[in-house]
């Protein structure tokens, strides 16, 4: 007998979260853009003092948060969308969330580590 | 098959139609008869066993033909107008309104396919629980 | 099923199905999505050499982006984030009931691939050094 | 009557468990009069010459969605497919709606379909008694309805929809879920929270990612996001 797992109650929540860090992240790239064309990637030492302000660490800090929250639920869409045996799919969740942790970690430390 | 079924169609049309009357339902009687001996010997090319549509068609066809001859049949031995049989030849008098001979033709038509023979039964008018409603000429 | 039946065919060749162009908006929603999501390391490192102290960074950085197929791929990127970007404001206005009528869901698909396209132009030149 | 024929130019999926191993496109031309105004009357003209050829048709104006299918790559309903809206000279490129298993020719099983129709609850709940005549709304709550129960269920959307192609079994799809709208949005209706509560789940309300092919392609003009949207809220 093939069981049909639905019924799980997290749709809502998932697709909030989505939402709320696409805001996040659109905000955030707003602001990126405009400091590009602002010219803080003009040279290394413009870039690293600008990435070293306060707020834009916070606000990065926030991006990356966000980003992998967001891929989580957009790549766990994917995977259920084209991957039907359960096993392989949820081998490829928990991949797919360890990499996500991880990415946000390293990403974390680079910010963490300028001075 | 197809076009069989459209020759039944359109001799309906002609020759019962909204409006009868007295030849054309006689000469319609025998074109049906015709179109009876065509139905029987329609065949379909279609022999597959799954979903064939061609095959749902051709029985629906067989059925049509039946209903189409008790149809015309019936209305041509009918001479009275009554409901949505109405013939040009039933003249409205005070005791036929509107064409509607009540006298000779308050009855049921009953239509059987061997012989295509016709026979008739009472019209039930007192009914069961509520009151009879008693004969008039339609007025709106 | 008393009967066995054959297994029946499913009509789904995808080339063949004509979608309406915020169908196809749609489909690049979700390639740029993953395409962003498998590329995320390399990103991540760029990002590590730029901000990096010292010299080896400093120069693998400009190695490493100076290399034309990866000048390529981030162009690409760009453009995958640029409508990946474009495509979820719309998405966003549309699930606050903004533009769900299919003439304006139409509009509003072509807006996002001339806008996404054009603001891929307007910073991939920044990207290559064209200013 | 003055009835300039003209030939027509078919390509059509064709199937038949029966003989065919594999389905395949069949090219067919047909001669059609000026009173041929609809894809249909032209299919039944096709299915006059060859009486293998089967699709599904009955009320033949738009009404019973029985003659849905991919028509020359889009989803709509042939009895309501100009004839003078095609492409002078090409080829109409008749195929089964996709997504769904193909039972002969344009014929496609509809039980899944149907499933995830029957899985919204598609009938009024409400368990007070019933009053002496109907129970009535007033004319702003009825206006909450149009838009949705003109549905004809035709599939023509969900077989439209690729997050129905990807989970037809899990996912409810447009129609359902215009559907399930119909009764969340009926002041009369009282199982407004269960409704909502079943669909909570990330297969059934939330794999619409408002790709919007449904509103695209509805023969109706009916618009599944948009009742999908408020479903949401």
């Amino acid at each position: 007998m093939k069981r049909l797992v639905v019924g799980a109650h997290y749709g809502l929540m998932d697709w909030l979260a989505q939402r709320i860090t696409a805001i996040i992240m659109a905000a955030y790239t707003v602001i990126m853009f405009a400091a590009t064309l602002g010219g803080v990637t003009g040279s290394r030492e413009v870039w690293h003092a600008f990435m070293a302000n306060g707020f834009i660490r916070f606000i990065t800090f926030l991006f990356i948060i966000s980003l992998c929250y967001h891929a989580w639920v957009g790549v766990r869409d994917i995977w259920m969308d084209y991957v039907k045996p359960a096993t392989i799919r949820v081998t490829l969740h928990v991949l797919t969330l360890l990499a996500l942790v991880g990415y946000a970690g390293w990403a974390v430390q680079i910010i963490w580590r300028l001075p | 098959m197809h076009e069989t079924r459209l020759t039944m169609q359109r001799t309906m049309q002609k020759h019962a139609g909204v409006f009868r009357f007295k030849d054309m339902l006689a000469a319609g009687v025998e074109r049906i008869g015709e179109i009876e001996q065509q139905v029987a010997r329609t065949q379909i090319k279609d022999k597959s066993k799954v979903f064939n549509t061609a095959r749902i068609e051709a029985l629906e066809l067989d059925n049509l033909i039946e209903v189409a001859k008790a149809t015309i049949v019936s209305a041509n031995a009918r001479t009275e107008s009554r409901g949505a049989h109405v013939r040009d030849d039933a003249i409205d008098t005070p005791e036929t309104p509107d064409g509607r001979n009540d006298k000779k033709w308050l009855k049921h038509t009953l239509w059987y396919r061997e012989g295509s023979r016709l026979d008739y039964k009472p019209v039930q008018m007192k009914p069961m629980s509520v009151d009879t409603i008693e004969l008039k000429k339609r007025a709106y | 099923m008393s009967e066995m039946t054959k297994p029946r065919p499913k009509y789904l060749a995808l080339h063949e199905i004509r979608l309406p162009l915020a169908g196809y908006a749609s489909i690049l929603h979700r390639v740029s999505g993953a395409g962003l999501f498998l590329m995320l390391p390399l990103l991540i490192w760029l990002l590590q050499l730029s901000l990096g102290s010292g010299h080896e960074n400093a120069a693998l950085f400009s190695t490493v982006t100076g290399n034309i197929l990866v000048k390529l791929i981030l162009l690409g990127l760009l453009w995958a984030f640029l409508h990946h970007f474009c495509m979820g404001i719309r998405i966003l206005l549309i699930d606050i009931h903004v533009g769900v009528e299919k003439q304006q869901a139409h509009t509003s698909a072509v807006a996002v691939m001339v806008v996404s396209l054009a603001l891929t132009l307007i910073f991939g030149l920044k990207l290559l050094g064209v200013y | 009557m003055t009835n300039a024929t003209r030939t027509v130019q078919f390509k059509i999926y064709r199937y038949d468990p029966d003989r065919d191993a594999k389905p395949y496109m069949q090219d067919i031309s047909v001669e059609l009069e000026s009173t041929d105004r609809k894809l249909l009357d032209a299919m039944v003209k096709l299915k006059a010459q060859d009486d293998s050829i089967s699709f599904r048709r009955s009320c033949r104006e738009g009404v019973c969605g029985s003659d849905a299918m991919n028509i020359n790559g889009k989803n709509g309903l042939a009895c309501l497919a100009a004839m003078e809206g095609f492409p002078e000279g090409k080829p109409i490129v008749l195929r089964p709606l996709p997504g769904l298993p193909v039972i002969r020719d344009l014929i496609v099983d509809m039980t899944q379909f149907f499933k995830q129709y029957n899985s919204i609850k598609p009938y009024l709940i409400n368990n007070d008694p019933p009053p002496e005549r109907e129970r009535l709304q007033s004319p702003e709550d009825r206006e909450e309805l149009n838009g949705l129960y003109e549905c004809i269920l035709c599939a023509c959307c969900s077989t439209a929809c690729p997050s129905f192609w990807w989970n037809p079994d899990k996912f409810v799809g447009p129609a359902g879920l215009l559907a399930a709208y119909r009764f969340i949005a009926d002041t009369r209706d009282q199982a407004t929270s269960e409704r909502l509560d079943d669909l909570e789940d990330p297969y059934r309300l939330f794999r619409c990612h408002t790709i919007m092919n449904c509103v695209d392609v509805c023969p109706k003009g009916l618009n599944p996001t948009k009742a999908i949207g408020r479903s949401r809220k």
